[in-house]
């Protein structure tokens, strides 16, 4: 199990978000997560991919965009490559939680699961963000249920 | 996603299944508009078969309730799966909507 | 919609048949197929994976096949690629079913809800096998539920 | 997939729930082996938490069947989901499993 990779490539369209969701509740799932860690990562997933398409694609939904995951010994990697224009870093941050306004939560979201949320400075074109959970795992074979 | 309107002791009730996300979100926002359009003064929504929401659903109803307190419109949430709470909460959000456990309950209290 | 492409890569390991099944029923989903037909779409190309695993491989888990699904104004496509040795396609037959034994069934899951069923012959090395299921769709929209 | 056995009025019950599929199947032959090896009398698999089987499952039930056959001893399903019915049925294999409503219909009639 350590080591192996899921690769999936998307359209950019929210309508295949729910594959992604469903991919990565696996993959959370086989890493031997619980159930409710298991919906903050499907949560945090879908909310980096919805950015790509929101952010990094301002809505087009005729590009794609990959999602890779990977399963080590001790962590659960999620890589997310877009191809579109580098993001402004300085604008990657969610809104105080106590200033209620629409939007603003994704990061949030996907900072309180994941243990490192970094985009990857070595890319050339587009952008790859790359999401790490540690893994405590109690029971390799949980998968095996 | 799927959406039901229906009334209950003559209040509007509108009961969502299935996931709310970003592809989904738009026509939920599309009925919250209406409703709004229309100066309805007491929105339920039904949250029981709901089976996931993330930040573009809250969104659309951060903007519902905004759109509502215009007026004075009332939003009041039901039957909130625990999951889908623990999301509400985590965002502060159980504090700015009106949650019940039932239809009956954000009647009559 | 029309056009659109879904691909993924997984582990040669029955552990990540659960993934390709998530997916292959969310397509299926938004190609607007209703829930009787899904299950058996998503029966089918669990079914294909299985023998690539099985068969292709003999049951080595640690190489990786693709999947990638195409949703055609009126087909959807699922063109699976292994890198396995040729199949041979003259046992490629299920068994009789009223020969009651273990095994055998996959084929006629397989064909039972696609139309074609077929090893593209161009492909030089590994195999590529290509279901395609006509489609018949009375709602375009049905994936905007 | 998870296993539990229990059992009814004396008689041994595997109660399936979850996804019987290539992954999860040989878990599933190494109880029914066992239940062989012990010449079980009877043996009733509970499929009411079954929400998907393939090949793989449906062909490590044929071959428990056929391991019981050989000292007589009786294997019966109980309580299966339409969509896993349909699978059993389309594999012509409802006519070859004995398939009851409920325990309690597998153990009186
Ligand atoms: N993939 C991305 N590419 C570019 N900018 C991004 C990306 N993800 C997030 N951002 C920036 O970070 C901000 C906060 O993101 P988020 O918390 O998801 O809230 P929202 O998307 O609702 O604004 C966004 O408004 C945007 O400016
Ligand atoms: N991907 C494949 N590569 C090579 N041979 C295959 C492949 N898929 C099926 N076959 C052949 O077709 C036969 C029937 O397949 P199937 O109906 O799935 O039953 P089973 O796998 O249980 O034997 C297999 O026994 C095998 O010989």
């Amino acid at each position: 199990m350590t080591g192996d990779i899921v690769s999936v490539t998307v359209p950019s369209h929210p309508r295949y978000l729910c594959v992604i969701r469903d991919i990565t509740a696996r993959m959370a799932d086989i890493c031997g997560m619980d159930q409710a860690t298991v919906d903050q990562v499907k949560l945090a997933v879908d909310e980096a991919c919805s950015n790509v398409i929101k952010h990094a694609y301002k809505g087009d939904t005729t590009k794609t965009f990959s999602v890779i995951f990977r399963i080590r010994e001790k962590e659960f990697e999620v890589v997310i490559d877009d191809s579109g224009p580098k993001a402004d870093l300085s604008c990657l941050r969610g809104r105080d939680l106590d200033d209620i306004r629409p939007g603003g939560l994704g990061v949030h979201f996907i900072k309180r699961v994941f243990d490192s949320f970094a985009f990857d400075k070595r890319k050339r074109t587009g952008n790859r963000l790359r999401l790490i959970k540690r893994l405590d795992r109690g029971n390799e074979d949980h998968h095996n249920q | 996603m799927k959406i039901i309107i229906t009334s209950n002791s003559g209040h509007d009730v509108l009961a969502i299944s299935g996931e709310v996300d970003m592809d989904t979100s738009p026509e939920l926002r599309t009925h919250l508009l209406e409703f709004i359009h229309k100066r309805t003064p007491l929105l339920l929504i039904d949250f029981r078969e709901v089976s996931y929401i993330d930040s573009s659903g809250i969104a659309t109803f951060v903007e519902g309730l905004k759109g509502m307190m215009v007026y004075g419109g009332k939003l009041k949430f039901v039957a909130i799966p625990e999951k889908i709470g623990e999301i509400f909460s985590f965002a502060k959000l159980d504090r700015v909507f009106e949650i019940y456990g039932s239809i009956e309950d954000a009647l009559h209290r």
